[in-house]
């Protein structure tokens, strides 16, 4: 086992993931600390960019969690999540960026040991992977922040 | 009147023993068990038993060691699994029952002339010998152990099997290369540290 | 494929011969192709987890890999075969250290475990292929007027049953109708005979074998059907002894179901190996015959 | 210099929770690390934040430093988001200038490294600092509230929530599927421990829902579709057709005695089926509404086309009796929400070996409580489906309660009801009755005296589950008996009871749609499928639907006294809403930048609330704040970043994503 611990950001939807993670830990299961959770209202707010700026900061992976389809606090954002998943790994693809350093997920509230065991595995799978490996574009500047006016949209 | 003291100090406990038996498997539900004794009251045994599955359970999880494997009840599970399928939380007692023995034959608990225990030893040297295990060297060896009494005891039964042609008198089931299985066996038990009884 | 790979296990080659007599004779009868398991090994059956557990997986483990590497599905009738067999594939899935070391174990041996082949019981088989149904068309000699008691037994029915609801299947009962025979209410179809405690442990042996064999007769069954040569050698080599201890005089014979199907497909008894059963089952017949004449 | 050109000046309060998080993150070193980010002007250590002290600091903070932004490291948002924002109003902010992150579910409850823990509880922090630099002072929106409640579910939950309400002047609508309410309640004979007769103390609050002016009784209906939002929610509902006109019937029964059945052929579904009924029926002669019910399965007319139609002549000039009814979809329009859908018994043909279906004389409770109910089936006598009379009765408890291989959880009535049932059929039949527990679980005001009592009138108290009934005997006395076999676990040994009655006393389970009804009002669900409150401890009628409230056993099993006091702590709550008139709304809605809209009409079609419209002058888009529900869909989607969702911008969002990656 290597002392290397990958960093995994989590993109979490407040009413299903985040809740089910709340459940986790009041339920004190243990699971790997890799995953730095961030809270969005809900998974349709996830945005491919979020991805790339994460692996440009020192991200190794990214999990996005949202409801069960058909769940949806906002009748149908998981599935703009999906549609965008499934475009972004076709990218990753074209990358050459390992498919499972990004992973969808749909957590409901009531699933707590779903986010133990899905953390579990996602730190699993990228310690076996190995940090990311990924040019930087040369001259990009390490922003202490996004560029303003949405500049990473760009 | 004889008069006994019961009381059971901590110091006389094995706490680690709980630990041991449920790592095996099956057993990782023991700490969970409710003392409902669904599996005392499934079981077609226990009302043989010195103590019902149930007080196995409790017993074990608080380290009574040698109470546990001193016990007849161990012995006397006929591995029909009721038990296992009544759990409400989901303790497979019958995987519970293979580890006590094991441990018991390990360590040497309970009297020698269990024949459970023998027949489980004679089993085993028969499979290691042959790969297969023909019932009538493993029940004469059974028997053998046990001592001449059971062997006579048996020997009317035997009669008429070996006369319907159902206990080959002479031939021995064996595979075509016993040292195969043999190898495969005693591999293992290196990995373990050799456990064969 | 060359048909179910047979894996008669230890006591169909002695005291279950009949058994394995049986059933070759019916696949055979129904043109369900078996053919033995070749260099098959014990299973372990339950003597062998007292003893050492991980070592009891690994003799199963080996007859899994020679069916993966034949490529057909075993086909086990000896329900205690059936269990170890289908426990230990259900915990090498469970338990991946255990399966590395018999993985790595039997790869010494030039042996490769494989996942998932087909363990299989003959009632399951025969429900399937070629069907009652078609096994109905095929009866000669319907067993008619007979009261059967079902047996099951315990593995058959746990903890890996061979049906998805043991409690309200009626799988058995189904081939006994089959064979024309009347099924008789028996509320211990799945209790357990006793397995090795009687030559082990004597007296409760017997107590157990006394209550199975007590209630078949108290619901008027002239025969007890079983699936299982440990039930079948317990309730029949043990029924003088079980009985005789608790005044009862009558007898039962105890017929495995494939002899019973056997018999009503047409099949000379002697082919099912019905001449090796110490109480027989051919005096019902004869009264039956009568009875029916 | 962040969002509006201020310079930050940041408070960062890191929460020890007790020991709850200090004992697995060294505060102190998080709060060294948090005093040297840019723009922190302040970082405290304090003991619980969420305490009025701790509040106070970070008010008296906004004062002394002067600062601009906060963020609050503790337990997670969804608890104490709303206090911190309220404290830093009181501090003289806008509330939406406060960051709160989680550091206690997420990290100190589920981590056991505490090197781990505190790297990653610093991460966090990191994020909060970088990501509030951009928040911006936000003004909520408020949006009115109607006056008016649906409560759907017409047992004693939803009785008492309906008259709650009503008593307090609002407009109620009560929506029951069945063709009366009174729910399970309705069914019983006495309720436990007091031993009051059910029917006294239920019946008239059915009669209450029943006249009061505040409240429209909708019965044999059920909710069909739910739009709108807290304040104004928009009820499809819809209305079987009983083929009887509730305005004009007056409860005669006369139709029922004219029906061409002579005698009640069809199984009472009140009675579970240990009575028969007509046709036309009223479930029993306390229902509310007092009216019929046709039922068109088994209605020769409605079946066939074809009968004399005694009814309609018995009704003669009330008309009651319309066969042409057709199901009706009523619109309605309300503030709140209560539901109290209720729970449904175990079905025991699931745990086979208690012989349910298979043996005549194994009943559920709840049959037996229609049994020993002096308005049952039998009057209150304890007959047997064989005419007799049991002389020894078996009850056995935990069926499909605390057993994995059914139901894990523990159904919480049920031990005290069976010690009821004990001493009703002990009392009306003399039988001697055995009680199999696996605990007796009697907490409750009166309820362990009441245990005391019943094992004070000789019941067999023996603890143990249940293994089989069976009918196979061993001995003579279990002849002709069924015969239950246990272990006694208080002695150690097992024991088998002939006994001529066995009663299941059957665990709670969520009700079998309770997965649609969920989908229906946007709430979540448990895993065991109960419907899920916003807190367990501190919120346990709300949901995560605002204004959307939960009472009774749908929310988990419970005994009358919890339904009712739950029941109206869900009106309460929903009063108090209502009583606002307005609720503030969370800003955290989208926002179109014009200058950047390119007018690609993208989000247009993203939006599910139809909130977003083309300014055809304008050519870009627009929001509707009021329609829009604040997902962010649009804004993750939007190419040229013209849309924002507040609270959640992309300056907010990647910059968390980039401090927590420390």
């Amino acid at each position: 086992m290597s002392a290397y611990e990958p960093k995994i950001v989590g993109i979490f939807c407040n009413w299903c993931a985040y809740t089910a993670a709340d459940l986790a830990g009041i339920s004190r299961m243990k699971y790997a600390p890799n995953v730095r959770i961030i809270r969005v209202m809900c998974s349709g707010r996830f945005d491919p960019q979020m991805v790339f700026w994460a692996f440009k900061h020192g991200a190794d992976g990214v999990l996005i969690a949202g409801c069960h389809p058909g769940d949806c606090h906002y009748q149908e954002g998981n599935y703009k999540a999906l549609r965008r998943y499934k475009l972004l790994q076709k990218l990753l693809d074209q990358l050459g960026i390992e498919r499972e350093r990004v992973r969808l997920e749909w957590i409901s509230a009531s699933e707590g040991e779903k986010v133990k065991q899905v953390i579990d595995e996602m730190t699993e799978t990228l310690r076996r992977l190995g940090p990311l490996k990924i040019q930087e574009a040369p001259g990009e500047e390490a922003a202490a922040a996004p560029a303003a006016g949405g500049g990473h949209h760009g | 009147m004889e008069i006994q003291r019961t009381i059971k100090y901590e110091a006389e406990l094995d706490r680690q023993f709980a630990y041991e038996i449920a790592q095996s498997p099956g057993a990782e539900t023991l700490f969970e068990c409710i003392q409902c004794g669904a599996c005392s009251a499934a079981c077609p045994v226990s009302i043989y038993m010195d103590l019902t599955p149930r007080r196995v359970i409790a017993m074990t999880r608080e380290g009574f060691k040698h109470e546990v494997l001193s016990s007849l009840t161990i012995w006397l599970c006929s591995s029909c699994y009721a038990c296992t399928v009544e759990c409400p939380v989901g303790i497979k007692v019958t995987d519970v029952m293979y580890a006590l023995k094991q441990r018991a034959i390990k360590e040497g608990y309970g009297p020698r002339k269990v024949l459970t225990r023998l027949l489980a030893q004679s089993f085993f040297q028969a499979v290691k010998e042959d790969g297969r295990a023909t019932e009538r060297k493993v029940m004469l060896r059974l028997y053998r152990r046990a001592g001449l009494d059971h062997l006579i005891r048996m020997a009317p039964l035997g009669l008429k099997l070996w006369r319907t042609g159902r206990l080959s008198a002479f031939g021995t089931e064996r595979i075509k290369n016993p040292a195969e299985v043999r190898t495969l066996l005693e591999c293992l038990e290196e990995q373990e540290g050799g456990k064969s009884p | 494929m060359s048909g179910y790979a047979y894996y008669p296990g230890c006591s169909l080659l002695g005291t279950g011969k009949s058994y394995d007599e049986s059933v070759r004779a019916v696949f055979e009868a129904l043109g369900v192709p078996l053919q033995e398991l070749e260099n098959w090994n014990c299973c372990g059956a339950t003597a062998y987890s007292s003893i050492d557990e991980c070592t009891a997986f690994a003799l199963a483990a080996r007859n899994l890999a020679l069916a993966h590497r034949r490529g057909d599905p075993i086909l086990a009738p000896c329900p205690n075969c059936y269990l170890v067999l289908t426990k230990t594939q259900r915990y090498l899935e469970q338990y991946p250290e255990i399966r590395q070391r018999i993985v790595q174990t039997l790869e010494r041996l030039g042996l490769n475990l494989g996942h998932d082949v087909p363990i299989r019981h003959p009632l399951q088989v025969l429900s399937e292929t070629p069907g009652l149904e078609a096994i109905r068309q095929k009866i000669q000699k319907p067993l008619k007027g007979l009261r059967v008691a079902p047996y099951y037994g315990c593995l058959l029915a746990r903890p890996y049953p061979i049906v998805e609801d043991p409690w309200n299947t009626t799988i058995l009962e189904d081939f006994i109708r089959v064979t024309g025979a009347e099924v008789v209410p028996y509320a211990y179809r799945t209790r357990c005979c006793g397995g090795a405690l009687t030559g082990v442990v004597r007296e409760a042996g017997l107590r157990m074998v006394y209550i199975l064999l007590r209630e078949a007769l108290r619901q008027g069954a002239q025969a007890v059907v079983t699936t299982c040569p440990l039930c079948q050698f317990n309730l029949e080599a043990f029924q003088d002894q079980a009985l005789r201890k608790n005044g009862i005089q009558e007898r039962i014979p105890v017929l495995y179901f494939t002899q019973l199907l056997g018999l009503a497909l047409g099949l000379p008894p002697k082919k099912l190996g019905l001449h090796r059963h110490l109480i027989p089952f051919q005096p019902q017949r004869k009264a039956l015959q009568e009875a029916v004449a | 210099m962040k969002g509006n050109g201020e310079v930050p000046r940041i408070g960062v309060y890191v929460c020890d929770c007790g020991t709850n998080i200090a004992g697995k993150v060294r505060v102190a070193e998080v709060v060294e690390f948090a005093r040297d980010l840019p723009g922190v002007v302040v970082a405290r250590e304090y003991k619980y934040m969420c305490s009025d002290p701790g509040q106070d600091l970070i008010k008296r903070d906004i004062q002394e430093y002067n600062l601009n932004r906060i963020v609050v490291a503790s337990c997670s948002p969804l608890l104490h988001e709303h206090t911190f924002r309220k404290a830093t109003a009181e501090g003289g902010l806008n509330p939406y200038l406060v960051h709160h992150v989680n550091i206690r579910e997420d990290v100190s409850w589920v981590h056991e490294d505490s090197d781990e823990a505190t790297r990653k509880a610093k991460a966090i922090v990191h994020g909060a600092v970088l990501r509030v630099a951009w928040q911006k002072p936000l003004e909520p929106q408020s949006v009115p509230v109607r006056d008016s409640a649906l409560v759907v579910g017409g047992g004693i939950a939803g009785i008492s929530a309906a008259l709650t309400l009503a008593e307090a002047g609002k407009q109620v609508y009560l929506v029951e599927r069945e063709p009366t309410i009174g729910g399970h309640m309705a069914k019983f004979d006495k309720t436990f421990p007091t031993l009051d007769c059910a029917a006294c103390i239920l019946t008239p609050k059915m009669t209450a829902v029943k006249d009061h002016p505040n409240i429209t009784l909708i019965t044999y209906a059920e909710v069909e579709e739910v739009d709108g939002y807290v304040g104004n929610f928009k009820v499809k509902v819809r209305k079987k057709p009983r083929y009887v006109h509730e305005d004009r019937c007056v409860g005669c029964l006369e139709c029922i005695e004219a029906c061409v059945f002579k005698e009640p052929r069809f199984p009472n579904e009140f009675d579970l089926g240990l009575s028969k009924r007509k046709p036309v029926y009223i479930p029993f002669p306390q229902a509310v509404p007092p009216v019929v019910t046709i039922d068109p399965d088994t209605c020769l007319y409605l079946r066939f086309g074809k009968c004399k139609k005694t009814c309609v002549e018995a009704c003669g000039d009330r008309n009651a009796i319309d066969f042409d009814m057709k199901p009706e979809t009523l619109e309605l329009e309300v503030g709140t929400i209560i539901l109290a859908t209720g729970f449904k018994t175990f079905d025991p043909t699931r745990t086979p070996k208690y012989g349910y279906g298979r043996f005549p004389e194994v009943y559920t409770s709840l049959e037996i409580e229609r049994l020993v109910n002096s308005s049952g089936p039998t009057g209150g006598e304890v007959v047997m489906r064989n005419g007799q009379k049991p002389k020894r009765v078996g009850i056995i408890h935990c069926v499909g309660s605390r057993d994995k291989n059914t139901n894990p959880w523990c159904s919480k009535v049920c031990c005290m009801y069976s010690l009821k049932l004990a001493h009703l059929i002990h009392e009306r039949s003399g039988a001697e009755v055995y009680n199999f527990y696996i605990d007796m679980r009697t907490p409750g005001k009166g309820y362990e005296e009441f245990y005391n009592r019943l094992a004070k009138e000789g019941v067999h108290l023996i603890r143990g589950r249940v293994a089989e009934v069976t009918d196979a005997p061993l001995h003579p006395e279990e002849e002709g008996k069924l015969i239950i076999r246990v272990e006694d676990t208080n002695i150690g040994v097992v024991r088998r009871i002939p006994v001529d009655m066995v009663v299941l006393a059957v665990g709670l389970e969520p009700q079998p749609d309770a997965d649609e009804v969920r989908r229906l009002f946007n709430i979540s669900c448990s895993t065991e499928g109960w419907f899920l409150e916003r807190h367990p401890k501190l919120a346990p009628v709300e949901t995560f639907t605002d204004g959307v409230f939960v009472a009774g056993a749908c929310q988990g099993p419970k005994d009358i006294p919890e339904t009712v006091a739950q029941a109206q702590a869900a009106a309460a709550n929903a009063l108090a809403l209502m009583d606002k008139g307005s609720v503030e709304m969370e800003p955290n809605v989208a926002r179109v930048n014009e200058e950047l809209c390119s007018g690609c009409h993208i989000c247009i079609g993203l939006c599910p609330y139809g909130a977003i419209s083309f300014n055809e002058e304008k050519k870009v888009a627009e929001v509707n704040e009021v329609l829009c529900k604040g997902c962010g869909t649009c804004t993750a989607a939007c190419p040229s970043g013209a849309l924002s969702q507040n609270l959640f911008s992309d300056h907010e969002v990647f910059s968390e994503i980039m401090g927590v990656l420390l």
